[in-house]
């Protein structure tokens, strides 16, 4: 589905990704993970077009998307549900959602906010509601569902469930799991190391800008090295 | 001291003049609501919408009202282009960019007016430049009247675009969360231009509705930008309700105040209301909620 | 001995009633926290006891005297100091300057305010930082940045609100340490964190917010127990993960 | 060879300071006809002749229609070698560029600001060749008294209206203080800024004082404005406009573009002889240009003039003998109806007279005084 | 330790021009020197508020016309000498500072709320100096001409000059200090974010007052210099838009919050737009189209103002160094 090689970028003066390779399948669930400013985020805001890149490729879909614009990418399929949400304060949930798929023909949307509404019951309770006035949790919802509301073909979630409560957090992880299940892939970005790897398939872990470990969740799960590392175990 | 005819007269003159206002302010308002922040090129705009009109009266023996349809989407490529092609990219966002660069802009376009037209005034003469819609007793100019009414469809047209459209909704979109609005799919800089673009098409039309009671020469727009401020300020920056309302409060203020004290120390009330309603209530009458 | 009582207080936003009749007192010398929901109240409620918000109703009174009007600045002298839970750095200034705006509240010697400067940058990790500019920080870079610049106040009371979220696990480890050895320097902390595994290392009493109201309070064990915390803030699984690690680690 | 001598025949460089840009560049535009004119006259006639025949260079300063470029801009004249500056145009921009003059004590001859103020400042370089306001006032008041007897006192009640700067302040001032000397009641003095946005409200306040007389001064764009608005708004006082120095009153673009507005309308102004045949020329000169004879182009032309033979009396380009020159002697006033100018101890040219004109059947006509007129008085204008 | 550097690099530069005035410049010169250096100290008032406090005003003119009718009200209605003239004007620019700043900030104005209410200060001060009397109204005021030092009038204006260069040397110092102080952290801290400022124990209103006021004081100083050399004042010359333009104008092109910038800003702004006036070809208007142009292409380029695009050369040359 997602193909990564020899990824670079940075800001400014600085590389941040380092010839970083990658792949998501079809159905998977991959966890991304890393400590802070590894280049999770620049890495999905390349992948998402609005970052540019320095060298290496990117293949979505079978193809080369790489220096296309946010729009052709969204176009395509690949939806990044951004760090800190991003949504649209000043505008109501609906708007938020009829934003979401600013790039899908008219006729779907009706058919795609329901759809939203019936995986987020409480967006639907409030509709005109200014999407700025929502909690935390409630706008994390709304963020994803309005990804959604752009028939991803690929979901990559950053760091959903920063700042949530517990609960939320178990709320935001079923949900992953129910979007999974429902055979979207996702690529999944988070510090929440140990639930992450209980529901990815497979995990990445990043260090100083390129893939240091990779492979099966659960397998990572048990590796010591990671442990001692990533889990302060 | 006047007759209440008198009162009620300039209370009319001064909504129907406050109308034009609001048609620039509309244009103005909406480029801060985005941009966030002061297009100081918009007065030199408004002069090429007038001389604009004015070439096509001259030129092509258009009426000015006929010359809106023509110059609207003159207005709109020319802001279109103006914001992507050079604001934008000259900026990078940064205010004092945008500060700078629509300042050099306004001196850029004046000049190039001066150069183009010099300095002579303009004006277009009409059959019913000085026709009058008696009204009772009052006089009410008819293209005023004709001003009012353009003035309060646009507003109400602008409003539907922003509220009704996509690409209305993600102009306020772009306004609060850039980042947010390109993973949608939406073409930031794009969208950027778009409301500039639009924002200048305002102009167009009150190009329009000034020339057959008004001239134009290259520092003509000047004298309306700081109206137009004020009445985005006092209307709530980025609100188009706000932006017309204000515009006709203005208008008549300054009629009244003008009436009573005069039309030079007149000027001082729409500064005097322009300060307290910063001080009192700086969101304006229909500010954004925080 | 009592350093912070903050008492019924209650915060309106035109119609939303964010907190209602919350009282919190937190002892001198005593790491409190201070959880709930999202949205529940938890940092209005900060910034209630900060001065940044004015309460409708309630009083907050720090060492004895009553402070409910006063200026953010003064509690600041004071020795209240506060971070922010979106963060909010100097960014055109460099880590070392950004906390020496800080120092200044002690002395007015730039050499002086720029060395306590560097020695906080120090405690809190940031000391390979000093000369970045804050924008150029990552997340957990201007977590830091925030408490090192609240410390370089000489705070009595620091209002921690959410310093560990975004952090994974191992940072969260070493963050830790620090706001123990914060508190070992005679500085009384009250903290707002999701991250339960902190909590419940580090606090000695909790408090429960949720839709304003103060729902628990107690030691962190116990209150994790209670249902009502469970329904609205931890759910079941949390809760239960709780248990297991008390029991792994008893 | 007598070739080469005549190639090297030394220039002499007289600076013309006028509003180039800004809101008065029309004013200027015309006035640099004028004065090109005047160039070109002098030079195909052999140039200064006290100079061994030297040519005159016109050296143009922009003053950008603002008080301080214009003290920059006569600088810049001073340090491109001008012997002398004219010019001027607005009080305000001449207040200040003389202010520059004087540190040179460069020769300065002053075209048609008329503030009172500019000639009280002692400064013994400064000239004016045209008439300041109060001998304008003098004229217009006399000429004023004339008409309104002649129609059996017609117009008892008077208003003005003026911009609110330097020039229409001024004359304001002046007309209230003298009018009810004259049996005139002045209902109201209104005052508007410059540039005005809108007159209606101003007209209101006429409409409703029901003046017999409306005095106006402002600038051309203002006067267009205000012009247009009484047609509108249907106010027509009785003795109609009697403009002091009403920008457009005394424009031909005014009349052509709206000769319903300017009919009747009467002006005491800066305004060449219309008996001089140069003055119809230099009229040619400037409709060839495509532009709308105003009095600009006579004034300046004259000054020039002046200016030319001031050089040719003083025998050398030196400020001294310049100034020594110009206050000793007397000069012919080119196309303006002075007579011979003379300057006297404050610089004033004693003998400047402006015109009062008045627009009839889409001419402006001289009015008065008689010697230059070319039509009786239709007054009252709308009765 | 760079800091040192560009400060003795400007009193260098300032050094020189003195010295050249000294030696014998054109008149013209002269004038722009002089003009460069007002719209420099201007500049620098503009900076302590805007460029250091990050509250960008549009009305300095305010303050420039306060302190230029002051001293000139005093020297003619009131036979004041200049010098003392020239104090009581700063004290009632900083006054009007004061004012303004404690009505705007005390109702929490920033961002473009407070460039405009600025600004509309300005214009109700314009209007008012435009129609009362003891300002002269439209006439505007004339200061009589007498030449010697405590007239601060010099029939030879290289003295002028050099005051005035010294002036400009001051308020470079005074920007040194305030780059040094608690003070100026203070100031900039409120602006990168006065929320967080405030919970540092920063009295923001306070510094805010503080920096008004001085801000206002240095233009007034401008403006009772700019009297003392044009000898006329009227309420568009006073008031006008346009000084408060060209103040924030010098120090953004120059570089806002730097010690530098506004000094190099009117340099170099005051130069173009001189050197652009040759550009005209006969045609009015053509050279400020050229001027307009180059001022986009700076903002483009310079983003950070002249002195920030400098120090990004500077840096980057440096960090090329050091990668090869
Ligand atoms: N706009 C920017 N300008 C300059 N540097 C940046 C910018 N954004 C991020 N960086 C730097 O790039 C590096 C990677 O940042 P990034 O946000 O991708 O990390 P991350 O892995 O997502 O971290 P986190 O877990 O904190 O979200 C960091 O060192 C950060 O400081
Ligand atoms: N300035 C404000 N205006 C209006 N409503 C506000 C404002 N600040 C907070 N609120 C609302 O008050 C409620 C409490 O917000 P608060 O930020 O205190 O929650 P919190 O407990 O800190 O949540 P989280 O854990 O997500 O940070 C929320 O519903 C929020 O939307
Ligand atoms: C209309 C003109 C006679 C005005 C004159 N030049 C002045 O400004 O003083
Ligand atoms: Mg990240
Ligand atoms: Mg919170």
């Amino acid at each position: 589905m997602l193909e990564i090689a020899d990824l670079r970028a940075g800001y400014g003066g600085t590389e941040v990704l380092r010839g970083l390779s990658l792949s998501v399948g079809k159905g998977e669930v991959v966890a991304v993970l890393g400590s802070n400013g590894v280049g999770k985020t620049t890495l999905n805001k390349v992948l998402s077009g609005v970052q540019p890149a320095r060298s290496g490729s990117v293949r979505f879909d079978g193809r080369e998307i790489l220096g296309a614009t946010a729009r052709d990418i969204v176009a395509s399929g690949l939806i990044h549900v951004p760090e800190g949400r991003k949504i649209f304060p000043n505008l109501t949930i609906l708007e938020n959602l009829e934003l979401g798929g600013y790039c899908r023909p008219k006729r779907v949307r009706a058919g795609n906010i329901e759809k939203v509404f019936s995986i987020f019951p409480r967006l639907k309770e409030r509709t005109r509601q200014f999407a700025g006035t929502l909690s935390g949790g409630e706008q994390q919802m709304l963020a994803i569902g309005r990804g959604l509301m752009s028939e991803p073909k690929l979901l990559i979630l950053d760091e959903p469930s920063l700042g949530l409560s517990p609960l939320l957090v178990e709320e935001m992880f079923s949900l992953i799991r129910r979007l999974s299940d429902d055979g979207l892939p996702i690529m999944l970005v988070e510090q929440n190391v140990m639930q992450s790897l209980e529901l990815a398939s497979r995990a990445y872990i990043l260090e100083n800008g390129s893939v240091a470990l990779s492979g099966d969740a659960a397998e990572l799960r048990d590796n010591p090295e990671l442990k001692r590392a990533y889990l302060g175990l | 001291m006047y007759s209440p005819t008198i009162i009620f007269e300039a209370l009319m003159n001064g909504l129907m003049l406050g109308a034009v206002y609001a048609l620039i302010a509309l244009g103005l308002t909406l480029i801060y609501g985005v941009l966030h922040i002061v297009n100081f090129a918009h007065g030199a705009l408004l002069t090429v919408a007038m001389y604009l009109v004015w070439l096509a009266s001259d030129r092509f023996g258009l009426d000015p009202y006929v010359a809106i349809l023509v110059v609207t989407p003159m207005m709109f490529a020319i802001g279109y282009c103006l914001q992507r092609f050079i604001i934008g990219p000259a900026s990078r966002g940064s205010d004092n960019g945008i500060l700078l660069a629509t300042l050099g802009l306004s001196i850029v376009i004046q000049n190039l007016l001066l150069a183009g037209f010099n300095s002579d005034t303009r004006t277009i003469a009409t059959d019913y430049a000085f026709e009058i819609v008696p009204l009772g007793p009052l006089l009410l100019s008819l293209p005023r009247v004709i001003g009012l009414g353009v003035s309060v469809v646009t507003a109400v047209l602008l409003w539907a675009i922003l509220n009704r459209t996509d690409i209305g909704k993600a102009i306020r979109a772009v306004a609060k969360e850039k980042l947010g609005a390109s993973l949608v799919g939406i073409n930031v800089a794009h969208v950027y231009a778009m409301t500039f673009a639009i924002g200048t098409a305002c102009l167009a039309i009150a190009g329009g509705l000034l020339m057959p009671s008004f001239y134009v020469s290259p520092t003509t727009g000047a004298a309306f930008v700081l109206v137009a401020f004020t009445i985005v300020v006092l209307g709530g920056m980025g609100s188009i309700p706000g932006a017309l309302i204000g515009g006709l409060l203005i208008g008549v203020v300054e009629a009244i105040s003008s009436l009573f004290l005069g039309d030079s120390l007149g000027q001082i009330g729409i500064f005097l209301i322009f300060i307290l309603v910063l001080l009192v209530k700086p969101t304006g009458l229909f500010g954004a909620r925080a | 001995m009592t350093m912070l009582k903050a008492h019924n207080l209650t915060k309106r936003f035109s119609g939303l009633l964010a907190v209602d009749d919350a009282t919190i007192d937190v002892a001198e010398g005593s790491i409190t926290g201070l959880i709930g929901p999202n949205g529940a109240g938890k940092t209005t409620l900060f910034a209630m006891i900060a001065g940044f918000l004015n309460p409708n109703a309630g009083t907050v009174t720090f060492q004895n005297e009553d402070i409910t009007g006063e200026k953010p600045h003064l509690r600041a002298r004071r020795g209240l100091a506060r971070t922010f839970q979106i963060v909010q750095p100097f960014a055109g200034l460099d880590v070392r300057d950004n906390i020496a705006v800080g120092a200044f509240l002690h002395t007015k010697d730039p050499a002086e305010a720029r060395c306590l400067a560097t020695l906080t940058a120090e405690k809190v990790g940031l000391g390979h930082e000093l000369d970045k500019l804050a924008s150029g920080l990552t997340i957990a870079g201007r977590k830091r940045l925030e408490l090192a610049r609240a410390l370089a106040t000489k705070p009595k009371l620091l209002l921690l609100d959410e310093v560990l979220a975004g952090l994974n696990p191992s940072e969260i480890r070493d963050v830790l340490p620090i706001i123990r050895q914060i508190r070992e320097e005679g500085v009384t902390i009250l903290m707002i964190e999701h991250i339960m595994q902190a909590v419940m290392n580090l606090c000695d009493t909790v408090y429960v917010l949720s839709q304003g109201k103060m729902i628990a309070s107690g030691e962190p064990r116990l209150v994790c127990t209670d249902t009502a915390v469970i329904e609205a803030y931890l759910g079941h699984g949390a809760a239960a993960r709780i248990k297991a690690e008390g029991a792994a680690h008893a | 060879a007598p070739g080469l001598s005549r190639a090297q025949a030394p220039t002499v460089k007289i600076g013309l300071l006028q509003p180039m840009t800004g809101g008065f560049a029309g004013d200027g535009d015309l006035a640099r006809i004028g004065a090109e004119y005047a160039i070109k006259e002098i030079n195909d006639a052999g140039g200064i002749k006290s100079l061994g025949g030297a040519k005159l260079e016109l050296l143009i300063g922009d003053s950008r229609s603002n008080a301080e470029a214009g003290a920059q801009a006569t600088e810049q004249l001073k340090a491109d070698g001008a012997a002398i500056v004219v010019g001027g145009f607005a009080s305000g921009i001449s207040m200040t560029a003389t202010q520059a003059a004087a540190r040179y004590e460069l020769p300065f001859i002053i075209d048609c600001a008329v503030s009172d103020a500019l000639m009280t400042r002692n400064l013994k370089n400064v000239f004016r060749f045209n008439p300041s306001f109060s001998m304008a006032a003098d004229v217009a008041l006399k000429n004023l008294v004339t008409i309104n007897d002649a129609s059996g006192k017609a117009a008892k009640t008077v208003a003005i209206v003026h911009e609110d700067g330097l020039l229409g302040s001024g004359l304001a001032k002046l007309m209230q203080a003298r009018l009810p000397a004259l049996g005139f009641e002045v209902v109201e003095a209104i005052s508007h800024p410059t540039p005005a946005r809108d007159m209606s409200n101003v007209v209101l306040r006429l409409r409703s004082l029901q003046p017999d007389l409306i005095i106006p001064s402002h600038y051309f764009n203002e006067f267009v404005l205000f012009a247009r608005t009484l047609q509108q708004q249907r106010v027509k006082p009785k003795g109609g406009i009697y403009a002091l120095f009403g920008g457009a009153a005394s424009s031909y673009r005014f009349v052509k573009e709206f000769p319903e507005a300017a009919e009747g309308v009467m002006d005491v102004n800066h305004w060449g002889d219309p008996k001089n045949p140069t003055n119809d020329k230099l009229m040619q000169a400037v409709q060839a240009a495509g532009k709308f004879y105003a009095y600009n182009a006579p004034i300046n032309y004259s000054v020039v003039k002046v200016a030319a033979q001031a050089l040719e009396f003083a025998k050398s380009a030196e400020s001294g003998a310049i100034i020594e020159a110009l206050q000793k002697n007397e000069f012919d006033s080119g196309v303006m109806p002075y007579g011979k100018s003379k300057f006297d101890a404050t610089g004033q040219n004693v003998n400047a007279l402006p015109l009062n004109t008045q627009v009839q059947g889409g001419q402006i006509k001289v009015i008065y005084p008689d010697q230059f007129a070319q039509a009786k008085p239709k007054f009252p204008a709308n009765g | 330790m760079k800091k040192n550097f560009e400060f003795i690099a400007a009193l260098a530069f300032l050094g020189v021009v003195g010295i050249a005035a000294i030696a014998g410049l054109p008149g013209n010169i002269l004038n722009l020197l002089i003009f460069m250096m007002i719209i420099a100290l201007t500049a620098q008032g503009w900076n302590v508020l805007g460029g250091y406090g990050g509250l960008s005003s549009f009305g300095h003119a305010a303050f420039f016309g306060t302190g230029a009718y002051t001293t000139t009200i005093l020297q003619t209605s009131f036979g004041i000498n200049a010098w003392v003239g020239l104090v009581c004007g700063v004290i009632l620019g900083a006054a009007v500072g004061a004012m303004i700043g404690f009505l705007s900030f005390r109702a929490g104005l920033k961002g473009s709320y407070f460039a405009l209410i600025t600004l509309a200060f300005a214009e109700v001060l314009r209007i008012l100096a435009n129609s009362w009397d003891f300002t002269g109204g439209a006439a505007g005021m004339l200061v009589s001409i007498n030449n010697g030092f405590a007239y601060l009038q010099f029939s030879d204006r290289r003295w002028f000059l050099l005051i005035l260069i010294g002036f400009v040397a001051c308020g470079l110092l005074l920007t040194r200090w305030l780059e040094r102080s608690a003070f100026g952290a203070y100031l900039i801290a409120l602006r990168e974010n006065d929320q967080a400022a405030q919970a540092l124990g920063v009295d923001i209103f306070k510094i805010k007052m503080q920096a008004i006021t001085l801000s206002a004081a240095i233009t007034a100083l401008a403006g009772c210099l700019y009297v003392q050399n044009f000898l006329f004042i009227d309420a568009n010359v006073a008031y006008g838009s346009w000084i408060s333009i060209e103040a924030l104008f010098a120090a953004i092109v120059g570089g806002a919050g730097t010690m530098l910038g506004p000094l190099i800003g009117s340099v170099l702004l005051l130069g173009l737009g001189e050197i652009t006036k040759s550009f005209s070809g006969g045609i009015a208007g053509v050279d400020l189209v050229v001027f307009g142009i180059i001022l986009i292409l700076c903002v483009a380029f310079a983003p950070n103002g002249i002195r920030g695009f400098v120090s990004d050369l500077w840096y980057r040359r440096k960090s090329r160094g050091k990668a090869m």
